[in-house]
């Protein structure tokens, strides 16, 4: 088991992905999963994912880019600054550490880092939201066994990631799940239920991640209801929580470290972003800076891919 | 979108647009409505209502469970709420809720689901309302009405306000052809014949009339005589309309946007089975879950197609 | 208006009872509802209401005695200490103050003090849960108009009370609406979304109260879930919250008062209690302190009547 | 209880007994087996279990949502989650959970509703499911079962967490007579014949079960002939038995505890349309709520008697 914490891994070639894919992968995403990416290394795939999110969602002609974009670099963290120890070889290998995205409309940033991991071929993305495409407009994990949850209906995600953190304890694996929900989502009161199971069980290997941009659909999420200050109230449900600048991935990597070292009750990081982060200076002369659930124009994307340039 | 070309229709506007006028235009009449809104508002419409009477328009956030309690408290205290939300988050999220707050103590709440079916397209099968007939259905006291058309929209939204009691109103997302005039009289509980024919008769709502009027049109060509019915109200079901039908026409095609058990389909199996065994044939999603899609190549793969409705006509007319 | 919230009140005999009761009510109850009574009387008055209590649930062979049991200071100083304003002649008179009972199975205290009001005959407490009785085993407001909201699936009362005090703030009226749930209950994700949506809404006219005594069906409060410590997590969904031993009426009374003077936001009471206070001599022996949905035996209920004589 | 009395059988135990016990001794044939509660295991039974495997029962606290979720992680990570509650708070209260996270992924989720139906009594409405079958038959991929006995249940629960994939079994509150003998097999999905007749089929599940066997007793003495079928699983249905039964007796009754809208009755309809039209009657509690009371006294009121059975046997005759 320790070995795998440590990188070392045995590979099947034949395994490497799963069996929907069709080409075989890369060196890279090996290096990338098992070796931690250096700190220049995941800020240029950041940009790598946003580049992703804008080509995507704009050929799909919809989805959810803004949503997508200021989850970025916590996604990169986990997937690529070596939080997470996952196998594309075998995405269900019980002792995977599980990816959970509950606030399901933002896939489009967890299809960019599973393709860049190798789990399926980066032009897949292409087909987002097509007729017959696994990557539908919300995440399926029936359809893609790197899927951990089938999402799309808010407020589910953190009770499926207790229980995957249950059934870890029980089996003694040294599995750590991670939760990221949006901060709209957050009035959905079965998010507080979850909250309320963690804190029983103990659950220190549970993480739970509040994209906390601001927005939600019909507006700023602080108008919506005011349940904005997040920490008093997740700490209120005996959880540890740290409140950092989720869009600055320093802050989201040290968050991460502490996370993992919490060993006696479930660690919430609420990560404050910029909805839209990293292509703000185009959204900001449409004067909506939420942008919610809908897909750049042509020109618009072409003008986000020049910013978003390496 | 090729829906109502067979039939010589012209495209309209959205049910759920339709729906959101027919408030805002409403409001003044029914100064006791207001709008509780699951943070989806742009989406149901909702917001044009809300717009035009901001005191009135209450927005919950992303908790449809307290917004359809909000809502039935604000019945019960005299207002005549309408709670909406995606049809798939009113319906499956809120279902207790509905059930204790709004059906069982019989209030005045207005209940509408937008986006629903598999026409939504692309946003996939987490945000498509296919059960929600059956589970709405379910709860005794509770009208269910599915518009086909902009034009009986306004008249059913009416209808909907007018009516003492509960009311669930299924609306869908894309554009629709225009199957009513600006004239036409709906009644909540009443099946309106579109079409007379004397082989059998269709039976269908929302989304499906159209097509279904697309397939008469191709029946007619294959020497088949279908009737048309807009099953408008799926509860309480017009009986009456059901067994005439059978009694004039001798057999069934009943087609949705839905999954088949609890729809309108096993309903009007229930009516003649009890009245008037007849052969049925059935044309809907099927017992499965969709995908993303755009709508017109979802509603092919999934089997809602005037195609669709001519093989289970031919296949009924051959039993 | 203020008359009202002053006790004067014009009488209509003829609609003193609403239309399904069967006698004209005792000069009492007028007065019980709008003079309040003094301290001694309202303690005089917990024990009628829990003689009720033990007697219906015994003659019904079934309900929740206990339940009903730690909630009797709180819903006798609510109806007979001068807080609630309504009119048993018009049981939907607009501007009355509501009492939701959230936890429905403990509506036996509900019953008790309704008929002690005068809505219908003390008699009629007799065919609780009886076939065709309007006093059904959860509160159906259906069928009784004195009832506000129809309960018995937890978690819901406090969506309607944020209803009704919506609209009463809508309509300019002084109504105040009282929703009074379970700790147990807590654990519903709807209840905290309630309490968000009032917050939002700064709903000064709606109090809730948290039944607190220690206990839900299948143990303590404290071993289901880790909830038990109400006042930070309700303050930090931005209510004025009060933490009082609620099985003291003097105490009640005191949060009460308070309560009512907030302005500003909506307000709670953490109303710790024991689960069968007023009877726990008799239930101690039998070893289950809980009691969860039981009624006593004839014979310990013939011993609890002994203690609960006046 | 006089179920079952004219037809002779002994009172045996709930369902939900059953079920509890069932699942305890399966406890270490099926390792993987563990129970998540929502604070009522001492009312599903489930308590049976967790008290003899104290590692593998969770109790989440009054929060059926959270509950579903929390199943299906541990579903999904290998475990087969027992997820319980009454009916109607885990049909009702946590629908959208098991329309996304068990039904939608297909997760191996085993869903138990104890308190279904209106022989729970006096607890009244809240506590009744009436809908269940209605709702969780419009879940693509869940099977659905209802158990008519103790032995039965036996075999139905092992067949249960035998099966790959979700299933909603429903279980009653009250003692019930025991139909089947302790060597019986039934398998999901196929209907059991109880008794052979020729002039009618009453379909029935759960409690109508016994009451059905009264009533063909019943019947027998007025001369008409009754097949008795216990269609245990609603979902998916066993067609075959259904078309057997109208082949060779030409009418149906169906019999269930619940309302009408979604439940046996309309499935059988459903399928008659479609394969064999004949003349059904229905026997449910008709499109309302029930209320407190005390069993016996509400299956009379409500109507879910041997005499209802019969008159409906008798209309369906003359048809
Ligand atoms: C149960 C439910 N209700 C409503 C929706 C519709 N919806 C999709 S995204 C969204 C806003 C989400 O806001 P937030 O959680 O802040 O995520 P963000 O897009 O800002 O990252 C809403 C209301 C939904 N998907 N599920
Ligand atoms: C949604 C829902 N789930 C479960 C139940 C079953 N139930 C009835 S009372 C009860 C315990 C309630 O505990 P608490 O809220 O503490 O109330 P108490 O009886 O202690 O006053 C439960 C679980 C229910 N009525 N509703
Ligand atoms: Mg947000
Ligand atoms: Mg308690």
């Amino acid at each position: 088991m320790n070995l795998w914490r440590h990188g070392v891994h045995w590979l099947r070639e034949d395994l490497l992905l799963n069996k929907f894919s069709r080409r075989l992968p890369s060196k890279e995403y090996r290096v990338a999963i098992f070796k931690p990416l250096s700190l220049d290394e995941m800020k240029a795939k950041t940009k790598v994912l946003r580049r992703h999110i804008v080509r995507m969602t704009t050929e799909a002609g919809s989805g959810h880019p803004s949503s997508s974009m200021s989850a970025v670099e916590m996604v990169t963290a986990l997937f690529f600054g070596g939080f997470m120890q996952h196998d594309p070889a075998q995405p269900r290998w019980n002792n995977r550490d599980r990816f959970i995205l509950s606030k399901g409309h933002a896939v489009p940033v967890l299809y960019a880092a599973l393709a860049e991991c190798g789990y399926f071929p980066v032009e897949e993305l292409m087909t987002l939201r097509k007729l017959g495409s696994r990557l539908e407009g919300h995440p399926n994990m029936k359809r893609l066994d790197c899927i951990e949850a089938s999402t799309g209906s808010l407020g589910q995600g953190l009770s499926v990631g207790v229980g995957h953190a249950l059934a870890c304890h029980m089996d003694g694996l040294s599995a750590h799940t991670y939760v990221m929900l949006g901060d709209g989502e957050m009035g959905e009161g079965q998010v507080w239920e979850a909250l309320a199971s963690a804190e029983k069980y103990k659950l220190a290997n549970l993480t739970a991640i509040v994209d906390q941009n601001g927005y939600q659909q019909t507006g700023a999420t602080k108008d919506v209801l005011k349940l904005t200050e997040f920490q008093p109230k997740i700490e209120s449900f005996g959880w540890h929580v740290q409140t950092i600048n989720g869009n600055d991935i320093e802050q989201v990597i040290a968050a991460l470290t502490i996370a993992r070292s919490i060993k006696d009750r479930p660690t919430a990081i609420v990560s404050k972003t910029q909805k839209g982060f990293g292509i703000l200076p185009v959204l900001a002369p449409t004067g909506d800076l939420n942008y919610h659930g809908k897909p750049l124009s042509k020109e618009l994307a072409e003008k986000a891919l020049a910013l978003l340039a390496d | 979108m090729t829906i109502g070309q067979a039939a010589g229709l012209k495209l309209g506007k959205a049910v759920r647009d339709a729906f959101g006028t027919a408030l805002k235009e409403l409001g003044n009449e029914f100064p006791t409505v207001v709008t509780v809104d699951g943070d989806v508002g742009n989406s149901t419409r909702t917001e044009v209502f809300a717009k035009a009477f901001p005191e009135r328009g209450f927005n919950v956030g992303i908790a449809e469970s307290n917004m359809v309690g909000v809502a039935a408290g604000l019945a019960a205290a005299g207002k005549i709420p309408v709670v909406s939300s995606f049809a798939a988050f009113l319906t499956c999220n809120a279902y207790d809720q509905i059930r204790m707050c709004v059906a069982y103590p019989h209030l005045n709440v207005k209940m509408v689901g937008s986006h629903a079916g598999i026409s939504i397209g692309e946003d996939g099968a987490s945000q498509m309302a296919i059960e929600d007939i059956a589970l709405m259905s379910a709860l005794p006291g509770v009208a269910v009405v599915v518009p086909a058309d902009a034009p009986s929209t306004k008249h059913l939204v009416k209808g909907m306000l007018e009516h003492h009691g509960p009311v669930y109103l299924r609306c869908g997302r894309i554009d629709v052809p225009e199957i009513y005039g600006p004239d036409s009289v709906l009644t909540i509980g009443k099946a309106n014949q579109l079409r007379d024919g004397k082989n059998l008769t269709i039976i269908a709502n929302g989304l499906m009339v159209g097509i279904a009027l697309d397939a008469a049109v191709a029946l007619e060509a294959k020497g088949i005589s279908a009737r048309v019915l807009d099953l408008h109200t799926v509860s309480p079901i017009d009986q009456e309309a059901i067994v005439k039908a059978v009694k004039e026409t001798g057999r069934l095609v009943v087609a949705e946007e839905h999954l088949p058990h609890g729809g309108v389909g096993s309903a009007v199996a229930s009516v003649t089975a009890q009245l008037a065994p007849c052969p049925i044939e059935f044309v809907n999603i099927g017992n499965t879950y969709a995908e993303s899609g755009d709508p017109e190549g979802l509603l092919k793969k999934y089997g809602l197609t005037a195609e669709a409705i001519v093989a289970a006509a031919e296949k009924v007319c051959s039993r």
